[in-house]
């Protein structure tokens, strides 16, 4: 009871903690809403990432995967990007995590979340991923971008320039390579007559 | 988008038409396998065709993020043969295992189209995509015979670190294009350039950068300690795709190296050397000793294989330390390398014809009285793998040697552990030699009849792996253009040098 | 704040570590999969913020295409991926990969 | 006709290829006899080459030279051409080989095709190696050769076959491996030292008088003579290199035996002689004397270990390594009579220790045993065979008017002009070598019929014409060349010469005193930790001598 | 057609009829000793020829000398290596002729009593065939001019005693017998060989490197100091060389066991030619030993101690053919003392006399041995002189003939070596030399007397078929009697300056004036009657003595052969040690068995489990340690997919590492 509730609980900490601190910028620090809105968001998509790799029922964890999308949809949005936020919308959450969610209907066995959850390894592993975090943190810092400054808004039609005049090519490749997944897929995936059931 | 952007793609319409056309063929024929090879081998006849035709004229397409050049080309055609060689060998393994060859096929061009595009591009994302176009199929191919445990487990193995290290690979381009600011590699070149000659050490980000992108084609070429794939998916996978995967997307990661690092990375060759080295390093003696105490000969050829890729790089830690000739040695070694393993996975499959034949090694014992002609041509790819001559082996590895000598210094050192593991894999090769001809067969079964198809493709590989031994020549030179065509340094045709 | 390039850079970090923590740690071949669409996804606001703030003409326009292709790859990946799944599934009737380990040494 | 027209080289390097080729078309029925006729051809055109060679054309080496580009990026060419030296080899090779053939009609019963196409290839590769002056070219033929030896050890060997053949390709290939490495590192300096052109970068001709004229660089010299040295001891075999050999012989085939003794081994000391020293003379004699310790080392302890072997093959097997001791000895003194000596004792050892392969093939084809102590009494079953085999060992003792006797005497003379210590340890040989042979001749020879023997009844029959005929073309040369060693001598002066001259352009390097004393150490301690490892392991102390004693000589 | 055309015959024919006789003899049975001993006969013939013309001086002058008559054919080219040209040529000089006359006509002889010796013999022909070559051999090593030809001879004889010890091949102890032989005469060749080496050497150092005996020598000596190779060290290998066949002390093991071969053989070989090749080779160098005093000395001090150590031995021997072995030995010490004084012509002289009446020995022992049906335990004989008369007559010349009673052969050579070291002041080896005498004496009558006297101590059954040997033998052993009685007279007067020294003179007057021996005339009534007188008395001291121990009855020396007097004698303390020592023959072959079976065995043993255990051992662990390798790290693949993530997880952060540390550093 209690180790279910570890993973959840964990996750609210988080989110309180980052919504304290956006809070506290808002009103103590008297900075401006977009920093606190993308606190926001950051900490629900940090936070539902947890969950998705923590939480012990795997169809939770697809729905926690959807929220943290969203939330990223909405850091797209608030980059600029509104277009982005909604191919991420339309393509992950309509598409990825549907199927997701078919492929976990399709496979999961009775007793499949009763079972352990986690590798033996996931010590290491969380260590590994710490490291991982620190590592590029640091590196990001330490490292001058020669960003320019930020430009808000990049209009619809420049992108689809961009896509239809440069990109055009990866365009069409991406169109195949979809195609091949989906010959691929279907064969793999459709039941052999003979095959086990 | 014009006519000046179709002509240089025409090689990878021509590969997708073919897949295509296949599916087409298929759709007629539902589940017969002679019209759809035969469309098949035509396709590819015809994109080499046109390969060959395109790789006269040095274009590039799309504001110069695809290119021809003799690099292109020469990677293009090695593909097509791979993939051709490929369709020849398989219908012996999969049709008596009911695998319908068809999708095979088309998914198999599909692969091939990802391998020239990133023999042929100049951009990164087209590098990332051509690469997804490249190893998806892969995937896909590995869990082909979707009712067999051990090709599925290989599959999603093979999937799931695969996919794992395309993120890692893709958060590295991520740091090098923000950095950049360009995806031409051209730009990031020039862009590099610049940065290396500032007198402050490199950006961390830059070596994140470069630590992410290192560790993603390491994965995809099989250097150790990223190899961990290989010998499950290459056990697992149907035999004939297991030649494929061993060559194909082998080949097509280094190239995507040649294109990456060579080229665009060029400029920081000064670090990814080191690392290089120590990959190579690990990767030739790992593969050779764990590959000593294999018993099923597909897995010791999966480990094999990942010696060889040490070979390989250190063809190129010869060329990031300033030899031209490394390169070369590289294509080459590519090349015969890809001929001679397929051949030895072509007389596996063969063998696997009577179905419940498994590859382990006690299939082969006796062999070269049960199928005399096999078991020669088997003795023959795997001294080439072994590095006798006259083969294509010996001289690939002789090639990648002299570079290393000549770059001298710690590359010497390289050159000498690279013998002294060649004496080591002399025995797991020899091993099989000996359960072919000084072991008695276990069963007598009577010999299996192979079709013309087969015998032809083995012919080919035959040849190939002779001639390529005997007179390398005209392949020098074709590897020497390839190889100037991305080399830093201004380059002097060898051919030319080498008239007295 | 929000106007730097090293916050949303952290934040990818951030994201891109916790899905290889899933990767790495979860037992289920589908959670895996999730966790690669995590990491792919830090990718893609990685390659956004770049874009955003990325020097260049319509270096944004760019990213944001790039993170396009990358959601069409992603989605190739994930179709896929599901479909071995499903395919291993019906032969060892486990989703658990660390059960998968016929082939070893 | 005039010899010089057609490209005899490559006629009599190839046409055993075409011979294979031919064996594997034809049917069955037809293979011994076909094999046998191109090994009888090639061996007329060996000796047609030698004849058109012999019109005293010595000094000026290298005749019939054909020449051309192979792989030009690289000046590698298709380069063939003989001397003394070479022709000699050549012709010894042919003639074994046709000899080693016919020992093979009774003994190989089983597939026999694959036997006839591995022994015709094996011969293609030999010759070769002699005639190659390119040294890629050499290198190719070098390694050409461990493939059908291999098939024809694996195959039709004995019970411990599999080990033994595996044994024998793994460490001459681990040799010959790094043996590439210093000949492409030698070409590329060559070629660096030339101004980048790869012209003649290794041809071994254009690379010699650049050796003796400007020399390579210290550091590649020593580098590149150890792998050659590596390579070409292991074959040879020299002393710390050489246990490879007995299970080899002892497993392989009577013909296979043969072939092993008489020219595989000669390999290494040609390569040593063509190669190691005229290419680097100046690391040549930096570590002559180390060269010479081993051979000396070689000379005795191949001879006392030969002492108590209970096996046929193995004490021959060990013989030869005492006896190669003397060739490589009588190189690296490098002196004239040193040298030619040690030629001899090629072409002898090839003679002699060949035949007495043959006549231990003969005895085991009857007994299908080899060990010594239980046979006996045997100059009452098979007196020819026993009398045959007494000219063979005596031989093989050196005795004087047999071929032996020249090689070793000038041998130990050209070593004592150098080291009187060491030639006469060297001779000491002598002595040792009477003490295995007599042990072997006597127990097998003389005393009663052993009951073994006399169990066999029938089988044990005396020699059979075919099995006479192949050791007569050996007996006569061995007392041909005992009594006319100038049929060699005058051959091969001309090599000499060359291989004195180039020796004599070289000079000792200077080496530092600790890096001999550290190596010395690092070898006395690892001898020490393996002997303390192998107690340890309790497999057992030297074994009580109670029972040798009683074997050997009194 | 002149004598040098013929010279080559004296090679050819003996090889001639070994070859025919080896290849084609089996088929001739019982007729096939026809051609070996005509083979002989014809070489006798011409080597007598050559011979009388030689001594006589009837022989033209030898090339290079102006005293020195001979001939010589060749030299004929043998091994061209580089600037050193062995060639091969014969010549004839009177020392050569000396030994031509022992070995030929001992030779001959031998093949005669052959015929009737072996004539029950399965290998009849291999045995005529083998005697045959060792002519050959030993014709070669006496004419050959060459020291490498004279090495190959050397060889060749040592070969054929090898087949000839061990032509009774399914006994063991013959083949160890003739394994020994061979392998103990190595010994000696090694320093034989090592010797030609130096001479090589030195020669090459002189600016001709030769390997003719002539020149060689002179060149060595006109070098002198300036050798390369000291003269000394030369002189000593040759002799090393010369110690194995001629059986000195240490290397004298081989001669008593090579009494396993036929008696001829023993004969032939073992007494009256193989062994003095020793003997020949140091007086054939003589000018190289006058040189070098020390080395000199060497050989007379190990000439006269093998000398009396044979002679103890051969006290109490009752093998009759070993006795005789050891009497050869004995013989063979008191001519290297000779050669060591620097007396070479009583060397020589003692070398021919000593052949005729020591073969003359053998072969009586052979008839003996013959009669009494294969055995040869002297103390399961006896009484014998009535049985076999011309045995037992032709025997006692020889005793008398080795005692030193004159005026017998053997008088005039042993005195005069005796002689001539008394007056080369060499006073221990005339002492030593005096009573080796007496104990020639003494064992050779012990001999007779155990032999011939007394009464038959073997089977009675045995007795009654006792019968002399047939003509075929019985003539041979006249026809030796003859100079063994009559030798001395013939070439040993005058006393002082013999017919012997007139004809060796030449040969030797070189090495005589680089030791310049003080040459004072030789007075009968002085010092030489003295020396005489000495050795004459302790011969028939030792003859006496014998007798009464094993004599026959004999006017008031009534005394049977009383063996309870030597037992008691024996029984002594002082001398029972002797006696024992002298029984087991000093302990010498259990010396060797123990150094060179037992220690030199476990030697050989452990040698070969260090090439199995390090050696080969090494090579081995490498291989397996590689392999354990491969299996160790191949457990890295668990076939979890999630492990293989982790080591790329772990893999990513090293290299990022590496990077970053690669990079960050400023260049």
């Amino acid at each position: 009871m209690l180790a279910r509730l570890v993973p959840i609980l964990l996750g609210l900490i988080v989110m309180g903690a980052v919504l304290g601190i956006a809070a506290l910028m808002l009103l103590a620090l008297g900075q401006d809403w977009e920093d606190a809105l993308l606190w926001i968001l950051a900490a629900v998509m940090l936070g539902s990432g947890l969950l998705v790799v923590t939480m012990r029922d795997i169809i939770r964890c697809g729905l926690a995967m959807i929220v943290c999308f969203l939330a990223l949809a909405g850091i797209y949005t608030l980059m600029g990007v509104p277009l982005l936020g909604a191919a991420q919308v339309i393509v992950y959450i309509g598409a990825i995590s549907v199927l997701i969610l078919f492929a976990i209907m399709l496979t999961q066995t009775k007793d499949a979340p009763s079972r352990l959850v986690f590798q033996t390894q996931a010590g290491v592993a969380a260590i590994a991923a710490v490291v991982f975090a620190v590592l590029i943190a640091l590196a990001v810092t330490a490292t001058d971008w020669g960003a320019a400054a930020k430009r808000v808004g990049i209009s619809t039609n420049a992108m689809s320039k961009v896509l239809f005049r440069d990109f055009v090519f990866p365009f069409e490749i991406v169109s195949v390579l979809l195609l091949a997944a989906v010959i691929g897929g279907v064969f793999l995936a459709k039941r052999e007559p003979g095959g086990p059931s | 988008m014009s006519f000046q952007d179709i002509v240089p793609i025409l090689p990878l319409i021509a590969a997708v038409l073919t897949a295509a056309a296949i599916l087409v063929v298929d759709l007629v024929r539902p589940g017969r396998s002679a019209p759809a090879i035969a469309t098949a081998l035509i396709g590819l006849a015809i994109t080499a065709a046109i390969t060959l035709a395109v790789g006269q004229t040095d274009a590039s397409a799309f504001g110069g993020s695809y290119k021809v050049d003799a690099l292109t080309t020469f990677l293009d055609v090695l593909f097509i043969a791979v993939v051709a060689m490929t369709v020849v060998f398989a219908p012996d393994y999969l049709l008596p295992r009911g695998l319908p060859i068809a999708e095979f096929a088309v998914v198999l061009v599909f692969a091939m189209t990802g391998a020239m595009l990133i023999a042929g591009s100049a951009d990164l994302l087209l590098l990332f995509l051509g690469l997804e176009l490249m190893v998806l199929p892969g995937y896909l191919l590995a869990g082909y015979h979707k009712t067999d445990g051990y090709s599925t487990e290989g599959a999603i193995k093979y999937f799931l670190l695969g996919s794992f290290s395309s993120a890692i690979f893709l958060f590295g381009l991520a740091f090098v294009w923000g950095l950049t600011g360009t995806t031409r590699i051209e730009g990031i070149k020039d862009a590099l350039a610049a940065v290396v000659a500032g007198t402050e050490p490199l950006s961390a980000g830059l070596a994140m950068g470069l630590a992410f992108l290192t560790t993603g084609v390491a994965f995809k070429i099989a250097a150790v300690p990223f190899h961990y794939w290989t010998p499950d998916a290459y056990q697992g996978s149907p035999t004939p795709i297991t030649g494929y995967l061993s060559v194909g997307p082998k080949v097509g990661a280094f190239a995507l190296i040649l294109r990456l690092f060579v080229e665009a990375l060029g400029p920081l060759a000064e670090w990814w050397l080191p690392v290089m080295i120590v990959l190579a390093t690990l990767t030739m003696t790992l593969g050779n000793l764990v590959a000593l105490t294999q018993d099923n000969v597909k897995r010791m050829l999966g480990y094999s294989s990942i010696a060889h890729t040490g070979y390989m790089l250190v063809g190129l830690a010869a060329y990031a330390a300033g030899q031209l000739r490394g390169l070369e040695g590289l294509l080459f070694y590519g090349a015969a390398y890809a001929f001679m393993n397929l051949g030895a996975f072509a007389v596996i499959a063969a063998l696997q014809k009577r179905a419940g034949v498994t590859s382990a090694l006690d299939t082969f014992a006796g062999l070269g009285r049960r199928e005399p002609l096999l078991g020669v041509l088997m003795t023959l790819f795997l001294l080439s793998l072994t590095g006798i001559p006259p083969t294509a082996g010996f001289f690939a590895k002789a090639y990648v040697i002299l570079a290393a000598v000549q770059a001298g210094g710690w590359l010497t050192v390289l050159a000498v552990i690279a013998m002294l593991n060649a004496a080591v894999a002399a025995f797991y090769y020899l091993r099989v030699v000996v359960y072919m001809f000084m072991r008695d067969p276990a069963s007598d079964a009577p010999a299996l009849r192979h079709g013309a198809l087969m015998w032809g493709g083995l012919a080919a590989a035959t040849a190939l792996t002779i001639l390529l031994g005997l007179f390398p020549t005209t392949l020098l030179g074709v590897v020497n253009q390839a190889a100037c065509a991305i080399s830093a340094s201004p380059c002097v045709a060898a051919a030319a040098q080498a008239l007295p | 704040m929000s106007d730097s390039l090293d916050t949303y850079l952290i934040l990818s970090g951030i994201l891109f570590a916790i899905g290889s923590f899933g990767f790495l740690a979860r037992r289920n071949a589908i959670s895996m999969l999730m966790s690669i669409e995590l990491m792919l996804n830090a990718v893609n606001l990685a390659i956004v913020a770049f874009g955003v703030f990325g020097a260049g003409p319509d270096a944004s326009a760019q990213g944001a295409v790039f993170a396009l292709m990358v959601m069409a790859v992603a989605a190739a990946e994930a179709t896929v991926g599901l479909a071995i799944v499903i395919a291993i599934y019906r032969n060892k009737k486990t989703p658990l990969v660390d059960e998968y380990d016929a082939m070893r040494q | 006709m005039n010899l010089n027209d057609l490209p005899i080289l490559t006629v009599v390097t190839f046409l055993p290829l075409v011979g294979a080729i031919v064996v594997a078309i034809l049917p069955s029925s037809l293979t011994r006899q076909v094999a046998v006729g191109f090994a009888l051809a090639t061996w007329v055109v060996s000796l047609l080459l030698l004849i058109g060679y012999l019109p005293g054309r010595p000094g000026q080496q290298f005749q019939y030279v054909e020449q051309a580009d192979w792989i030009g990026v690289f000046g590698i060419q298709y380069k063939l051409g003989v001397d003394g030296l070479s022709a000699a080899l050549v012709v010894l090779t042919t003639t074994i080989t046709w000899v080693s053939l016919l020992a093979s009609w009774r003994p190989i019963q089983t597939r026999i095709k694959e036997y006839m196409i591995s022994f015709l290839i094996l011969e293609v590769g030999l010759i070769g190696v002699f005639l190659a002056l390119d040294l890629f070219l050499f290198y190719i033929f070098w390694e050409v050769v461990l493939v059908p030896m291999y098939l024809i050890i694996g195959i039709w060997g004995g019970a411990n076959r599999i080990y033994a053949t595996i044994k024998f390709v793994l460490y001459t290939l681990a040799g010959s491996l790094l043996m590439l490495v210093a000949i492409l590192a030698t070409g590329f300096s060559y070629q660096a030292a030339n101004g980048g052109s790869w012209v003649g970068a290794f041809d071994f001709v254009t690379l010699r008088d650049f050796a003796a004229t400007t020399g390579f660089a210290p550091a590649l010299q020593v580098g590149a003579f150890l792998a050659f040295f590596l390579a070409f001891a292991i074959k040879v075999p020299m002393f710390p290199f050489h246990t490879w050999l007995p299970d080899a012989h002892t497993e392989a085939p009577t013909a296979g035996s043969v072939i092993l003794a008489s020219i595989m081994l000669k390999l290494g000391a040609y390569g040593l002689m063509r190669f190691a020293v005229p290419l680097f003379p100046d690391a040549a004699h930096t570590f002559a004397p180390v060269v010479i310790v081993l051979s000396l080392i070689a000379i005795i302890y191949g001879a006392i270990v030969a002492l108590v072997q209970p096996d046929l093959k193995r004490l021959v097997a060990y013989s030869s390594v005492s006896h190669m001791g003397f060739v490589t000895l009588g190189l690296f003194v490098f002196t004239q009579q040193g040298i030619e000596g040690s030629i001899l004792q090629m072409v002898n050892h090839g003679l002699i220790t060949g035949g007495l392969f043959l006549l231990v093939g003969v005895l085991y084809e009857r007994t299908h045993d080899r060990t010594i102590a239980k046979m006996t009494g045997l100059a009452a079953r098979m007196p020819l065979w026993a009398a045959v085999f007494g000219f063979f060992v005596f031989a093989s003792g050196g005795l004087p008017g047999l071929s032996g006797f020249v090689g070793e005497f000038l041998t130990i003379v050209g070593t004592f002009a150098i080291s009187p210590a060491a030639a006469a340890i060297a001779a000491f040989v002598m002595i040792l070598a009477a003490g295995y042979l007599l042990y072997m001749y006597g127990r097998l020879v003389f005393e009663e019929v052993s009951d073994f023997l006399t169990g066999l009844g029938g089988h044990l029959t005396d020699m059979d014409p075919i099995e006479i005929l192949t050791l007569v073309p050996l007996a006569t040369l061995i007392v041909v060349f005992g009594l006319q060693p100038g049929l060699v001598l005058d051959l091969v002066r001309g090599s000499v010469d060359d291989t004195l001259r180039a020796a004599g352009s070289g000079a000792a390097l200077a080496i530092a005193p600790e890096l001999v004393i550290v190596a010395v150490a690092l070898l006395v301690v690892g001898v020490a930790a393996r002997i303390g490892w192998v107690l340890a392991a309790g497999r057992g102390g030297p074994p009580d001598a109670a029972l040798v004693g009683r074997e050997a000589a009194r | 057609m002149t004598i040098e055309a013929l010279l080559p015959l004296l090679l050819l024919l003996p090889l001639g009829g070994f070859l025919v006789t080896a290849f084609i003899g089996r088929r001739f049975g019982k007729s096939a000793h026809w051609i070996p001993v005509l083979a002989i006969l014809v070489v006798w013939i011409i080597a007598m020829v050559a011979v009388a013309n030689v001594l006589t001086g009837a022989a033209p002058l030898l090339p290079g000398s102006e005293d020195t008559h001979g001939y010589v054919a060749g030299p004929w080219a043998w091994i061209p290596a580089g600037d050193l040209h062995i060639d091969f040529g014969l010549v004839v000089d009177p020392l050569t002729a000396c030994l031509l006359i022992v070995v030929t006509t001992i030779g001959l002889l031998v093949h005669v009593y052959s015929i009737g010796y072996m004539s029950h013999d399965p290998g009849y022909w291999r045995f005529f065939a083998y005697l045959n070559l060792f002519m050959f051999s030993m014709l070669l090593l006496v004419l050959a001019d060459n020291w490498l030809v004279v090495f190959v001879a050397w060889e060749l004889v040592g070969l054929s005693s090898y087949l000839l010890i061990g032509f009774w091949y399914r006994k063991r102890s013959a083949q160890l017998a003739a394994k020994k032989a061979f392998i103990v005469n190595r010994v000696g060749d090694l320093g034989f060989v090592l010797g030609i080496a130096a001479i090589v050497v030195n020669t090459a150092a002189a600016g001709h490197p030769t390997l003719n005996v002539r020149e060689s020598i002179e060149l060595l000596l006109a070098q002198g100091e300036a050798n390369p190779i000291p003269l000394v060290v030369v002189a000593l290998l040759v002799f090393a060389g010369a110690m194995g066949k001629s059986a000195q002390f240490p290397l004298h093991v081989w001669l008593p066991d090579a009494m396993e071969g036929p008696t001829p053989v023993s004969a032939l070989i073992h007494a009256a030619t193989m062994v003095n090749a020793g003997v020949y080779l140091i007086a054939r160098a003589n000018p190289l030993f006058a040189s070098t005093p020390s080395a000199m000395v060497v050989v007379a001090a190990i000439g006269i101690f093998t000398a009396i150590l044979a002679a103890s031995i051969a006290m109490t021997q009752t093998d009759i053919k070993r006795v005789l072995a050891y009497s050869t030995l004995s013989q063979l010490g008191y001519m290297f003392a000779a050669l060591g004084v620097g007396a070479f012509t009583a060397a020589i002289f003692h070398l021919m006399t000593h052949g005729f009446f020591k073969g003359l020995l053998f072969l009586g022992s052979g008839s003996v041995i013959h009669a009494v049906h294969e055995e040869q335990d002297m103390r399961r004989m006896g009484g014998l002189s009535r049985k076999i008369p011309i045995t037992y007559a032709t025997m006692f010349v020889g005793s008398i003939a080795i005692a030193g009673i004159p005026p017998f052969a053997g008088f005039f050579s042993k005195d005069e070596i005796l002689g001539e070291a008394f007056k080369a002041s060499f006073y221990w080896v005339w002492g030593v030399g005096l009573f080796v005498a007496l104990l020639t004496a003494f064992y050779m009558f012990r001999l007779m007397g155990l032999t011939f006297w007394g009464s038959f101590r073997g089977p009675a059954a045995i007795w009654d078929k006792i019968h002399e040997s047939p003509r075929v033998m019985t003539v041979p052993l006249i026809l030796l009697a003859i100079p063994s009685a009559l030798l001395g007279l013939a070439i040993g007067l005058p006393l002082g300056s013999s017919v012997l020294h007139g004809w060796l003179e030449p040969v030797f007057h070189h090495a005589t004036e680089l030791l310049a021996l003080p040459h004072e005339s030789y007075e009968l009534f002085g010092v030489d009657g003295a020396l005489i007188l000495a050795s004459v008395t302790v011969a028939v001291a030792g003859l006496v003595a014998a007798w009464r121990l094993f004599g026959v009855d004999l006017g008031r020396f009534r005394a049977p052969a009383r063996p309870e007097d030597v037992r008691e004698l024996s029984a002594r303390p002082g001398l029972s040690f002797l006696y024992r020592a002298s029984l087991n023959k000093w302990w010498f072959d259990d010396l060797n068995h123990l150094l060179f079976i037992v220690i030199g065995g476990r030697i050989a043993a452990a040698m070969w489990w260090f090439d199995r255990e390090v050696v080969d051992g090494t090579v081995n662990a490498i291989g397996r340690q590689t392999v354990v390798a491969g299996r160790g790290l191949g457990r890295v693949q668990t076939g979890h997919v999630q492990n293989y993530a982790l080591g790329i997880a772990l893999g990513l952060i090293v290299i990022a590492g590496s990077y970053l540390i690669l990079t960050g550093g400023p260049r």
